[in-house]
């Protein structure tokens, strides 16, 4: 049973200072920031040798300026570490990790059609949740598309006064 | 000669024909509703007349009223003939059962063989229906009855031709009067035979556990899902009849038909035992769940034909040598 | 063979579903081949809206991301808030949560026995165990004041108490509730044809269960046994004594007796939790003002691990609100089940994982509240429509 | 054949429906249905029209003279309306048949001049 610490220090020996921001909110819940391009290797290394091998969900967010994903893996079903990661807001890519966590296949799907994050190396990045004819560019949860902006999308026009 | 055809035309078209037999499966489906309704925890139909005993004739005059559509991919001639035979070939065989008496209305040596056929036949309209309907669900269930066919149709006929040879007559309207004059019922001598046709004819009716041609959570309502108005009013008028059919069937082979029981009137008699084969048709028809498709094929050859064949064995021990 | 691949489109509207949602399976005669899911029918998209409501309002917005297991996401929801400000619902609270959670639970797990039923055919079947449920359901009605959507939960604590009398109701109906599944269960066992259509049908081995990630009923079938109530205890779990159901066959078979099995034990989780029931206040006066923090909120709802993520950044409303419900994180394997079973077997296999579409898609709303008119005729939307697709 | 004996038991035993619009049980007691103001105690703070998740309540003027309108096609029956306010002004009804055929026939106005409630 490692403890939240050990697990911070092996992180923190493998990475070295690609590992930042560290928070242990409360037992069981700790909130670790890591650069983007460790990512893969981060969350591999955690699966095989820490024991981490149930991702719950990824999350990504639009924080103003960048966007972020959130990985939450968890070890032994008990201990939920959120690895966090900025992408920048223009350019958004990272690498899958859908090689390291078969159910990441999904949920990157999720982040791609909300947030439209490009994940390099997905088997087959499309639409997920959004509808087919759901203009490319507008990504419904970032900070900047309005509740009017996704709003009404019915063309009435087409539909016959009565 | 005049009056004498009158008469019979008017047994024909109203009692003990169409009419009367209409009624009744009217009659027979409020009361299976009732009863599944019962058995389930439920009140069954309850609003329309006496404890809901209209509800089955409302529902066919709503569907009546209801829009009739034709897809597209529907082959037109097949789609509109299918319904309508559905409906009349159970209603013309039941002139071939005794129910009112010594004799049925249509009687010849080899009726039995005829009602045999017409059962075959009918599964076949359920396979056309599904086909010319031209959507998936229909044809998948189409296909099914089809394949379930090939299961029960060999102890199916087995079990029903059975009874004919202590009787030494293919005709049904002989089988009952052989079983009177000897007073006893064929289900004493061949229990087997009795399983078996209350099995195979669940099958052919497509009822639980064999109701795999409209297996409502695999393909909606299987091969009868195109049709709409007043086809899906005789389809489902068709079903009753078929239905009631079997039951009076079963019971005149196994069950002594119409024969005399205390002072009761044959007619009584033989609709009594028609409605306690019924009953336990639907009887077993809720107590199940649903078998695979292969699954029934494989039990019914693997344990039906067998039975059938020893049952057969019996029969000509007793009877043949 | 490509010749004589059959593309079967099962949904989005299709009996066996009982949500709308889409699977493309491509069939080899009876044999499945392949799986494409399509999701996102019923997405409604919550996590947006969520984002531009307050805390408050959020919590009626949580409760009906799913209707099965509203309670699950509001205790999710409710903790993470909590977390947020670092405020602990007082003991009480706790345990009324998890009698209210265990009573959610019951009603899940026989609303989906019931289903399954339905399912491979079985319609009696299927009405004693709804009628069964209706026990359920009443208690619930009675405790909380509606039947699905509870509202039990408030941000601090839960809203209603129970009472003595009360909790002899609950006792009084779990007594029943337990006598008829323990009647059920040896029916079950014995019922042919319901064995011929579930045993060795959706096989799924503890391996695969732990690669595919899967949660809850369905993971505890395949012999993994993995239950957020007792590793990552919430609510007053900790201070309760509970056995964590697992069976090895992997099969449709032994999700029916793991879910049925569980239902006895959280009616054992009732009894003990009214027992040991604590006295004191049943919620915390907080105030709503949130510094800027991140809370993960863990639950087990009646499907497997509902995972809730928040992040607030000092306004009334939080900044990010992300949901994982069960049903999305066992997509995966059920797909994966999926390929190589009977046609036949699909409705049952799909009923099988217990799926709530609408708990897996989230997101886009229509929301005209922001609008200054009050109410809006449908031809108000028209002519809005027309001028939106005019500027654009 | 396990549920046959089981089936035969439940043809003897009571249904377990009921014909609704003839036989009917009410809700019991706590239910959470419909939201009614009291317009006596009500001083017009605009707190529940302020906390409402679905924005059910609209009420327009300030302090005893504002008049309450509540829409019943939007209201969720959350009763978080009846815990905020602080003057106990709002009582919950225990009514649950609220099908209809106009959505403009489903609002309630509160009013002081009017004193009783009315549908609008």
């Amino acid at each position: 049973m490692l403890t939240e610490e050990e697990i911070i220090t092996s992180l923190k020996n493998r990475f070295g200072g690609k590992i930042y921001n560290v928070v242990i909110a409360k037992d069981r819940r700790v909130f670790v920031e890591a650069d983007r391009s460790i990512i893969r290797e981060a969350l591999s290394y955690m699966k095989n040798s820490l024991g981490f091998d149930h991702l719950s969900t990824i999350t990504g967010l639009d924080s103003g300026r960048e966007l972020e994903l959130v990985y939450h893996i968890v070890r032994e079903n008990s201990l939920v570490v959120s690895l966090k990661t900025k992408i920048s807001k223009t350019d958004p890519r990272i690498d899958s990790v859908s090689d390291v966590y078969i159910v990441a296949e999904l949920y990157e799907r999720e982040v791609y059609d909300i947030l439209g994050v490009k994940f390099e190396g997905h088997p087959n990045l499309s639409r997920l949740i959004l509808p087919e004819d759901w203009p490319e560019d507008l990504h419904p949860l970032r900070k900047d598309v309005t509740l009017e902006q996704i709003t009404l999308r019915i063309d009435w026009s087409r539909v016959e006064d009565k | 000669m005049v009056s004498e055809t009158l008469i019979y035309l008017a047994q024909l078209l109203v009692f003990p024909g169409f009419l009367f037999v209409i009624i009744l499966a009217f009659f027979a489906e409020w009361a299976a509703r009732k009863i599944t309704g019962r058995i389930q925890s439920r009140l069954g139909p309850s609003y329309t007349g006496y404890r809901g005993i209209l509800q089955p004739l409302a529902d066919f005059i709503k569907l009546l009223s209801k829009e009739d559509i034709t897809p597209t991919t529907a082959d037109k001639l097949f789609f509109s003939i299918t319904p309508v035979m559905y409906f009349s070939l159970p209603l013309a065989a039941f002139s071939l059962i005794p129910i009112t008496g010594e004799e049925a209305l249509v009687y010849f040596e080899g009726d039995l063989i005829f009602l045999t056929f017409i059962f075959t036949v009918i599964t076949s309209l359920v396979f056309l229906g599904g086909f010319s309907s031209g959507s998936i669900f229909s044809i998948v269930g189409g296909l099914r009855a089809a394949t379930q066919l090939l299961g029960y149709e060999i102890p199916l006929v087995f079990s029903l031709l059975y009874p004919a040879i202590p009787a030494g007559s293919f005709s049904l309207t002989r089988i009952v009067e052989w079983q009177q004059q000897n007073s006893t019922w064929t289900i004493w001598a061949q229990p087997i035979g009795f399983g078996i046709l209350i099995t195979c004819m669940l099958a052919e009716l497509e009822l639980t556990p064999f109701d795999t041609p409209e297996a409502e959570t695999e393909i909606v309502a299987g091969w009868s899902t195109e049709f709409s108005g007043a086809r899906l009013a005789l389809i489902r008028l068709g079903k009753n009849l078929e239905l009631l059919l079997a039951s009076s069937l079963i019971s005149a082979l196994y069950l002594g038909g119409h024969g005399q029981f205390w002072i009761l009137p044959p007619v009584i008699v033989s609709l009594m035992k028609m409605f306690t084969v019924f009953f336990l048709m639907v009887f077993l028809k809720v107590i199940f769940a649903r078998f695979r498709i292969d699954q029934i094929l494989a039990g019914m050859w693997k344990y039906l034909i067998p039975l059938a064949i020893i049952q057969f064995l019996i029969v000509k021990i007793i009877w043949g040598l | 063979m490509s010749g004589s691949v059959i593309k079967v489109v099962i949904g989005p509207q299709h009996p066996a579903l009982k949500e709308p949602e889409r699977f493309i399976l491509e069939i080899e005669g009876e044999q499945v081949v392949r799986v494409t899911p399509r999701i996102g029918y019923v997405h409604r998209g919550i996590e947006k809206a969520m984002e531009n409501r307050t805390y408050l309002q959020n919590l009626y917005l949580a409760e009906r991301i799913c209707g099965i297991c509203s309670h699950a996401h509001t205790t999710c929801y409710a903790q993470a808030v909590e977390n947020l400000m670092n405020v602990e619902a007082p003991p009480r609270a706790k345990y009324l949560r998890t009698i209210i959670a265990e009573l959610e639970r019951i009603h899940s797990h026989l609303l989906w026995l019931g289903i399954v039923a339905h399912e491979v055919g079985f319609d009696t079947f299927f009405m004693y165990v709804w009628r069964d449920r209706e026990i359920i359901m009443d208690l619930l009605e009675e405790l909380s004041g509606n039947r699905v959507n509870y509202a039990m939960n408030a941000i601090g604590g839960v809203r209603r108490d129970i009472n003595g009398d009360k909790a002899l109701k609950i006792l009084k109906g779990l007594e029943v509730i337990e006598e008829e599944i323990k009647k059920y269960i040896p029916m079950i066992q014995r019922e042919q044809t319901i064995l011929k259509r579930t045993v060795g049908v959706g096989y799924l081995n503890s391996v695969d269960a732990v690669r595919y990630n899967v949660v809850g009923p369905m993971a505890r079938a395949s012999g993994v046994k993995r239950d957020v109530r007792r590793d990552d205890p919430y609510a007053a779990y900790d201070e309760l004594t509970f056995n964590i159901v697992t069976r090895n066959e992997g099969d449709c078979f032994s999700r029916i007796m793991v879910r049925v099995e569980e239902t006895l034990e959280s009616i054992n989780i009732i009894r003990e939790a009214l027992s040991k029931l604590p006295s004191g206040d049943i919620r915390v006066k907080v105030r709503l003002a949130i510094p800027p923090a991140e809370a993960v909120s863990r639950v087990e709802a009646p499907r497997g691990e509902l995972i809730h993520y928040a992040r607030s950044d000092g306004s009334d409303k939080p900044a990010r609100y992300k949901v994982r419900a069960p049903t999305l994180a066992n997509l995966t394997a059920l797909c994966n089940i999926l390929t190589g079973v009977y046609l036949a077997d699909v409705p049952v296999i799909l009923a099988g994982i217990d799926p709530c579409f609408s708990c897996m898609d989230r997101m886009q709303i229509i929301d005209l509240e922001k609008r200054e008119k009050k109410f809006w005729t449908l031809e108000d939307l028209r002519r809005y429509a027309r001028e939106w697709y005019q500027k654009h | 054949m396990q549920f046959a004996l089981e089936a035969l038991k439940n043809i003897l035993r009571k249904p377990s429906t009921q014909k609704y619009p003839i036989e009917r049980v009410g809700p019991p007691e706590g239910f959470r249905g419909r939201p009614v103001w009291i317009v006596e105690k009500c001083v017009g703070c605009g707190l529940c029209a302020r906390i409402c998740p679905v924005n059910a309540i609209k009420i327009t003027g300030k302090g005893r003279e504002a008049s309450i309108t509540y829409l019943l096609d939007r209201c969720i029956f959350c009763a978080q309306c009846v815990e905020s306010c602080n003057v106990k002004a709002i009582e919950i009804k225990r009514e649950f048949e609220f099908a209809g055929y106009d959505k403009s026939e489903m609002n309630y106005v509160y009013d002081k001049k009017r004193i009783v409630e009315n549908k609008a």
